[in-house]
């Protein structure tokens, strides 16, 4: 890729040669300058060391076993087989289940969705009132919430269990969607916060003397301005909750249990040989979700990333 | 009822900065108050306090003879236009006129009336199916503008409505702005820290300085007798000069002395007696001061012409005279070449005396 | 929402309501979970609870037992190399990247995308796919074997003097993407006139890079570092998904140390210390961070 | 009624057997709802104790027979057996009778053992040996004689997979086979200091220094992954418990022609009898209830235990049970076991957390050459005087 | 050496837009040049190319009779002031200056030299070891200028550089910049879109819109005699009054004619014939009418007061006149009450007459 960016003629020839004048100065820089050569050189390495694990896990995929076990992992399959796929998805065993990542899929799909829209509708809830409607004590709270997203998780494991258990919805689906709208709400809040702080306060004066109350500020006024950082965030929700292994396997029952449990059973159980192609193709199944999400959305992410979450 | 606003001991502060300190003010009915003072003096503190957007830490503020110092925005009667304009971008004009007559619930038609009319009033008819970002600034003010209007209210709260626009934006509005003022006879309340709009656009002009007012005057008296230092040299581009000197008694009259010149007090009314001695300040306005290229007059100045800054219609001189540096407004018509040796002339009328000590106008 | 009117000033916790009521759960997972639950967990370290919880006390017996236990030793020498080359090589990498995604690229939201995919995937699938690519029979090993240098050897996570670094391959690979898109943020908040002042001044690149723009970017690296340091006291997916801890403890972490007591060896007291000095850890990385951040200036 | 059960049966052999255990109780009118948490008993326990005090808990769910449980049933958390024990007369049928002794607390059963897993197996691939050229050994000296042999063949001697527990298990396996059962039974059963310190177990040490050896290039995590290196010839030999078994099995080699078993490494035939019990979490639902108790008897039913037991590679609970089916390992357990020459496993005489510190201290062991057998016995008779 | 800076057929665009087209422009040696124009007309991009910040699609560049079109920023002898300060923040001043000093491997001596220099011009000797986020805006600037100081330049390039400071801080710096060109004598080149900074600090103005230059001369020309209606309007605040109307004859002469109204042309110069017909505009400036309450003179045209804009030193009067809308500035003290009728007079040698069609000066 990086030969196709040193070979086209940069901007800056282009134009010289455009303009049919013939400079008496320095010669204009070329494109395939040595700081050219060097950054898209750089850049090349740089996305070749990124690519290779995708690049593998899509080769190994769709090779045999028999192939795989002659060696080269970085070698293209000699010959093209979706089996493992098949396999990952619908065919895979954990115990007498035979029925593949299929199944975790919509699992995945039952836990994130409520997940997202709820834990980012109460993050963003209470970082709107964190920075619009501040009362004592608030930051207090807030300081607290911060400082808990650097509690590693299996510190609150078990006080967590305990909470959810004197609640009555431990196992439930109910109790994961509060598990993951708990922790991810020290991130989401502070991003919320620090949007919505961004935001002109005078907007929000505005509103007020219009009449308009908390809830009607939030849903007309502020809600229709956030779409950055609202993708910022049901991108995070997204990856972090579709990725979780740990609260899936600890708050739920096994027949809601999410497609990285099943992956982590797919691959853990070994029949005989390790099928790394079956395990490629089940890791690629379950990362499609959020890789697919990035794909599209990574510009906006990165937008989002830039209004809110840089300025601390 | 005689006040329309009437704030009395207002007290605000942020933690352990006190921003306004028992202030207490009175505003007319009807009457065009703006309120003037440099960045970070407390002027959007006190509107905030007065839309109820911020909360006293003591005192009261009174709307049309009631108590609203606990009232939500919405009830107190009161309309407020911001710097950055503060429409909802998401809304179209429409909308954003309508939205809190909608939140409060009015019918329909009565909706459309009121819009109909700001519309008519602004000239913003052809805009209303527009968003906020296909407006220019000086559209956007307007709109703003028209949220107020709507609303039918008592009070109009400006905070420095102009400062985003550019200057010839800026001119155009300050006149809409006034015009408006003359046709509804509102209270408006405005707060800018330009003096231009301070000057064209008052009835009166409340100076403040950390959240006090330092006078509180129509704009000819600030303009021409400011109550001190602050406020003189506050008002009026280029400043004010002022010269530090004494007084000193000649021929039985105070004189003012400063570097070797005298300058006669004639004409100058002091509300105090010029004892000699006392420490004073002699405040010059550009305007003031008469340049002429021969030496007529009995009082005639020496001065040299340090710079010149031609404006078109004025020419701005900065003089050397008698070791200060002087600022003197003459036609744009008149040059004068840097070096020019002129002579001066003052309008003591017209000048400002200040103690020395206290800054206070004598 | 005030309903007395000019009586007086109304009541202090009836203001702002709508946004106390909003608030409501935030203010329950700050207090019950994340105060609860740490207060709740340093309390029960003091005890000997083994499968359930049980206020048995007993001093500081768990604590002396931790720091007894070489594999606590290795967790937290292996965190401690670990953070420490983590933070020093993504925010190089990061910062490097994003300094040459900051030069008027062509292609930028391609290689953008490439950077930032890893991010996407789970360390569970991270770590597996680096096992496979660092595996000595399959892996890169094998296949430089195979292009004829046969006595290459690299097989990091089956030697246990250098499977950390193993682990920090993979761990790099999946969070510098997020680093450069921090860092990458940081730059474009630069005032351009920065720019062109230091190329008027005649500094070249890398001096105004070195002396001008990073000391200007100090509040996103200083939110960048909480977010990489973080990440890192965390550690544990990456590890169990690449290497199990192993080859023996050689590659055992702090988080692992604290899941193997509290559920496998069925000792909440040994699992509850151990997360108690977890907790120290974040301390000492979080006051000094909570000092520059709020404790200086005072921000609206 | 749908009776969810959870265990981390998930590798080939055990899927089979649990599918026996599946169909045998849905053949009762309810349905066995599979709950299979892959990796191992490490993975697997945490998640079904969070669930049980967290309040939801599954109907049964596996454990190893032993301490493991002990906390749960104390907390009132477990649903008591005693009446079905009774009803179907487990004390009597139950052999050995150890089994039933570690569900028995307070004189009330909670558990039902489906089966006795013994560790003391030394499986040996007969194709390493012999394109490394030896005969197969018959004992664990003639093993680590032939060491050099296979290595020059390029076969790893003796598979050890990198999961903790592998590790220290083999080493338990050694202390039967090498210091015998008496000095077994004082380290573990008495936890004697002085014991564990001796000479005795040096030897054990010496003889793990040995596997260690023996052990360097597996590369591999799992247990039937290092099982499979024997399976295909690739490592001579592991020593693993009866559970290897399934694996061969399933990969259709024949016991005696493509492998050979000894048990207690061919040195001291003795077995553990350690194994898998099924414990039943107290439900309110009082259908579930019933329905868990028609499952406890199925378990221990005659013809589950030997549907089950063919299939996992263990040995039934009952003595009652004919195996004519069963190949030539099991069949060598079967008679170990009717001499009577068996030991409880560490796992009943042990906390879990005194393994725990064991398997660290053992894969570490294994892992690391540069730690002297000597540092590690000091380390080892610390953690015998700190357990309880 | 004739001229300091030479732009040829300078062209730029970014991708399809043409900022810049074919752009000429001559600055003297010495000379104070000021681009002015609204925002994005392309004074930045022009400036940028002069310091060799953006590279031009075409045309050259020469500096003191060099060709730099290709040169590095460094090799121009330019030093650049931004609108923003661009200060380095995390260096202190002295640092701020003499890095770019430093990094060319100057003397430690002669940096230090120019230093001590600089920070006397500038006034900014105290501050040598303060942070930039300690000084106020004001001394921002003037440290930024100093940085371009010590690099001892050919040209000086201001891009803004009082835009983000307030009115007062604005007019003193204004001053300074002016006192600094004097003593120094340098080139500068100044990019505004401030019409007082333009006329007071220029000794030619080149006015741009949309990336061409309209008219390019000394501030009187463009203020008394602007090229096109574009220039005239731009320029002046109040803006001129432009009448649109058409030329007649009357008594053999060429007369204005509006809306019934007819102004006589006696003492404006026309540079072309005036035939009867044309449609012109005829363009005041609110100075150049006289306001006289008597209604004494012969051409005493007729208006009534709109509105009154009080600015102390001047008064700004909106006036209706045969139904256009002029404004007019007397002087401060001279006060008119909404509705008062008033007599004009016209001073029409200051006048400014433009053709309909082409906008352009007649
Ligand atoms: N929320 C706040 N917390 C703490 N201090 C504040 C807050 N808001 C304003 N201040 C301080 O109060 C003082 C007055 O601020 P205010 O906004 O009223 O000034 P201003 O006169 O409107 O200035 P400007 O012309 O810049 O708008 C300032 O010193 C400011 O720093
Ligand atoms: N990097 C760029 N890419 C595309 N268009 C640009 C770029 N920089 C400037 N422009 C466009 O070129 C035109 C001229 O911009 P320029 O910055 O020179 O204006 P300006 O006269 O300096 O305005 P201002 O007074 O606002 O600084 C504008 O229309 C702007 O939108
Ligand atoms: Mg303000
Ligand atoms: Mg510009």
């Amino acid at each position: 890729m990086s030969d196709t960016v040193a070979l086209n003629p940069g901007p800056a020839l282009a134009a010289a040669t455009r303009a049919g004048v013939e400079p008496r100065g320095a010669k204009p820089r070329r494109a395939l300058s040595g700081r050219n050569i060097m950054l898209y050189g750089t850049l090349a390495v740089a996305a070749l060391y990124y690519l290779l694990p995708l690049y593998v896990m899509v080769v190994t995929s769709m090779k045999g076993m028999p192939e795989i076990r002659l060696g080269n992992i970085f070698s293209p399959p000699l010959e093209v087989t979706f089996e493992p796929w098949v396999k990952a998805w619908a065919q895979a065993c954990t115990g007498l289940n035979c029925d593949g990542l299929s199944r975790g899929f919509w699992n995945s799909v039952r836990i994130t969705v409520p997940s997202t829209l709820i834990s980012i509708l109460v993050a963003s809830v209470n970082g709107y009132a964190l920075a619009n409607w501040k009362f004592k004590g608030a930051d207090l709270f807030f300081t607290i919430l911060i400082v808990g997203a650097f509690i590693p998780y299996q510190v609150m494991i078990y006080p967590i269990v305990i909470v959810l258990r004197e609640m009555g919805i431990y196992g439930t689906l109910t109790g994961l969607v509060i598990v993951h709208t708990i922790f991810g709400m020290p991130i989401l809040t502070l991003l919320f916060r620090n949007y919505f702080s961004s935001l002109p306060e005078e907007l929000f004066k505005a509103a007020r003397i219009d009449g308009a109350g908390f809830w009607q500020i939030y849903f007309r006024i502020m809600l229709p301005m956030s779409l950055p950082i609202f993708v910022v965030a049901m991108i995070l929700q997204i990856t972090g909750i579709w990725n979780d292994f740990l609260f899936g396997v600890v708050f739920t029952r096994p027949e809601y249990y999410p497609m990285t449990v099943q992956l982590n059973n797919i691959v853990n159980s070994v029949q005989g040989v390790k099928e790394y192609n079956v395990n490629m193709a089940a890791t690629l199944l379950t990362g499609a979700v959020p890789l697919i999400v990035y794909f599209v959305s990574g510009r906006l992410f990165v937008r989002g990333i830039a209004a809110g979450a840089v300025k601390g | 009822m005689q006040n329309s606003v009437s704030i009395r001991d207002l007290s605000l502060s942020f933690g352990a900065v006190n921003v306004l300190e028992n202030l207490n003010l009175d505003i007319g009915n009807g009457e065009f108050l703006v309120l003037l003072g440099s960045s970070g003096c407390g002027k959007s503190t006190l509107l905030n306090c007065i839309a109820g957007l911020l909360e006293p830490t003591g005192g009261q503020i009174f709307i049309k003879d009631k108590n609203v110092t606990w009232e939500e925005p919405k009830d107190r009667g009161i309309g407020m236009v911001f710097q950055s304009y503060a429409l909802y971008p998401q809304m179209t004009v429409e909308k954003n006129l309508s939205f809190g007559l909608q939140v409060a619930k009015m019918p329909k038609p009565e909706i459309e009336k009121r819009i109909q009319r700001a519309a008519e009033i602004l000239q913003i008819g052809p805009l209303l199916k527009r968003k906020p970002s296909e407006l220019s600034g000086g559209q956007r003010q307007r709109v703003a503008i028209g949220r107020a209007l709507v609303r039918d209210v008592d009070v109009f709260l400006f905070d420095e409505p102009l400062s985003n626009l550019d200057a010839k934006l800026r001119s155009e509005l300050r006149v809409e702005i006034k015009r408006l003022h003359q046709s509804l006879k509102n209270t408006m309340i405005y707060v800018t820290h330009d003096q231009i709009e301070a000057l064209t656009l008052a009835d009166r002009i409340a100076i403040m300085k950390s959240g006090v007012i330092q006078q509180l005057a129509d704009p000819n008296t600030i303009y021409n007798a400011p109550k001190n230092m602050f406020v003189a040299g506050f008002i009026g581009s280029p400043s004010m000069t002022f010269l530090r000197g004494e007084i000193v008694e000649k021929d039985g009259k105070p004189v003012f002395h400063t570097n070797g010149v005298d300058f006669s007090l004639d004409g100058y009314s002091a509300a105090e007696p010029l004892q000699a001695g006392r420490k004073v300040v002699l405040g010059v306005r550009p305007e003031h001061v008469k340049v002429n290229e021969d030496s007529a007059g009995a009082e005639a100045h020496q001065a040299t012409v340090d710079i010149e800054e031609p404006m078109g219609a004025d020419n701005l001189l900065w003089l050397k005279h008698a070791g200060h540096s002087m600022s003197v407004r003459v036609a744009g018509a008149r040059r004068f070449a840097p070096g020019t040796a002129v002579r001066l002339s003052f309008d003591m009328g017209l000048a400002s005396l200040f103690d020395a000590g206290t800054e206070e106008r004598i | 929402m005030t309903g007395q009117a000019h009586t007086g000033r109304p009541s202090k916790l009836l203001r702002n309501l709508s946004s106390k009521i909003a608030s409501i759960p935030m203010m329950l997972t700050a207090v019950v979970i994340f105060l609860g639950g740490t207060i709740w967990t340093v309390v029960y370290s003091f005890t000997n609870s083994k499968l359930l919880p049980r206020a048995k006390f007993v001093g500081f017996d768990q604590y002396e037992r931790l720091w007894d236990a070489p594999r606590w030793i290795v967790s937290i020498q292996n965190l401690a190399i670990y953070g420490a080359f983590t933070l020093v090589f993504s925010l190089v990498i990061g910062f490097l990247l994003a300094a040459l995604m900051d030069q008027k690229i062509r292609f930028e939201n391609t290689f953008r995308t490439i950077f930032l995919y890893p991010f996407a995937l789970s360390f569970i699938v991270t770590g597996l796919v680096w096992q496979w690519i660092l595996n000595p029979e399959f892996g890169v090993q094998s296949v430089v074997r195979s292009l004829g240098w046969t006595s290459f050897t690299f097989d990091p996570l089956y030697n246990a003097d250098i499977v950390i670094y193993g682990v920090l391959i993979a761990g790099l690979w999946q969070g510098t993407g997020l680093v450069m898109c921090l860092l990458l943020a940081g730059l474009r908040g630069i005032d351009e006139d920065i720019w062109k002042a230091s190329r008027v001044d005649g500094i070249p690149m890398w001096k105004t890079y070195l002396f001008i723009v990073i000391p200007m970017m100090r509040p996103v690296f200083i939110t960048t570092l909480v977010i990489i340091a973080s990440g890192i006291v965390k550690v544990y997916d990456l590890v169990v998904a690449q290497t199990s801890g192993g080859p023996g403890i050689a590659s055992e972490v702090p988080a692992k140390y604290v899941y193997d007591y509290m559920f496998q060896a069925q000792n909440l007291g040994q699992g509850f210390a151990a997360s108690t000095m977890m907790l120290v850890t974040v301390a000492i990385i979080i006051v000094p961070w909570a000092y520059l951040e709020f404790g200086g200036r005072k921000r609206v | 009624t749908d009776l969810e059960v959870t265990h981390w049966w998930t590798s080939g052999g055990e899927a089979a057997a649990v599918a026996e255990l599946a169909k045998a109780f849905d053949a009762t009118g309810s349905k066995w709802v599979d709950g299979a948490i892959a990796g191992s008993g490490g993975t697997a326990r945490p998640i079904m104790v969070s669930r049980i005090t967290g309040g939801d808990p599954m109907a049964a769910t596996q454990f190893n027979h032993g301490r493991q449980a002990e906390e749960l049933v104390e907390a009132g958390l477990m649903r008591d057996l005693t009446d079905v024990a009774t009803r179907e007369n487990w004390k009597d049928i139950i052999k050995p009778a150890s089994l039933l002794d570690s569900c028995t607390i307070d004189g009330k059963i909670y558990c039902a053992p489906v089966n006795i897993h013994s560790w003391q197996w030394l499986w040996l691939s007969n194709g390493a040996f012999e394109t490394a050229g030896v005969a197969v050994p018959k004992n664990w000296d003639e093993f680590v004689a032939a060491a050099p042999a296979l290595e020059k063949a390029g076969i790893v001697p003796l598979a050890v997979g990198g999961q903790p527990w592998q590790a220290a298990g083999a080493f338990d396996v050694l202390m039967v086979a090498i210091a015998g059962k008496d000095v077994y039974q004082k380290v573990f059963g008495d936890k004697d200091e002085e014991v564990a310190a001796g000479p005795d177990i040096a030897r054990v040490f010496k003889a793990a220094d040995d596997a260690r050896r023996m052990s360097k290039g597996t590369n591999v995590q799992d247990w039937n992954q290092a099982t499979n290196m024997v399976i295909t010839g690739k490592a001579g030999g592991q020593i693993m418990g009866d559970w290897a078994q399934g694996e061969f099995a399933l990969a259709g080699k024949v016991a005696g022609k493509d492998y050979t078993c000894l048990p207690g490494l061919g040195v001291t035939e003795v077995i553990a009898t350690g194994g898998d019990a099924f414990y039943f979490p107290l439900l309110e639902d009082e259908e579930k209830s019933k329905a868990q108790e028609v499952l406890a008897s199925t378990l221990v039913s005659p013809a589950v235990q030997v549907a089950f037991n063919l299939k996992k590679g263990s040995l039934p609970v009952r003595g009652d049970v004919d195996l004519a089916a069963a190949n030539d390992c099991m069949k060598k357990g079967l008679e170990i076991l009717a001499k009577g020459n068996v030991i409880q496993w560490v796992d009943q005489l042990l906390s879990a957390d005194s393994q725990k510190q064991k398997e660290d201290l053992f894969s570490e062991f294994f892992a690391n050459p540069s730690m002297t057998p000597e540092d590690a016995q000091k380390r080892f008779v610390d953690i015998i005087a700190s357990a309880e």
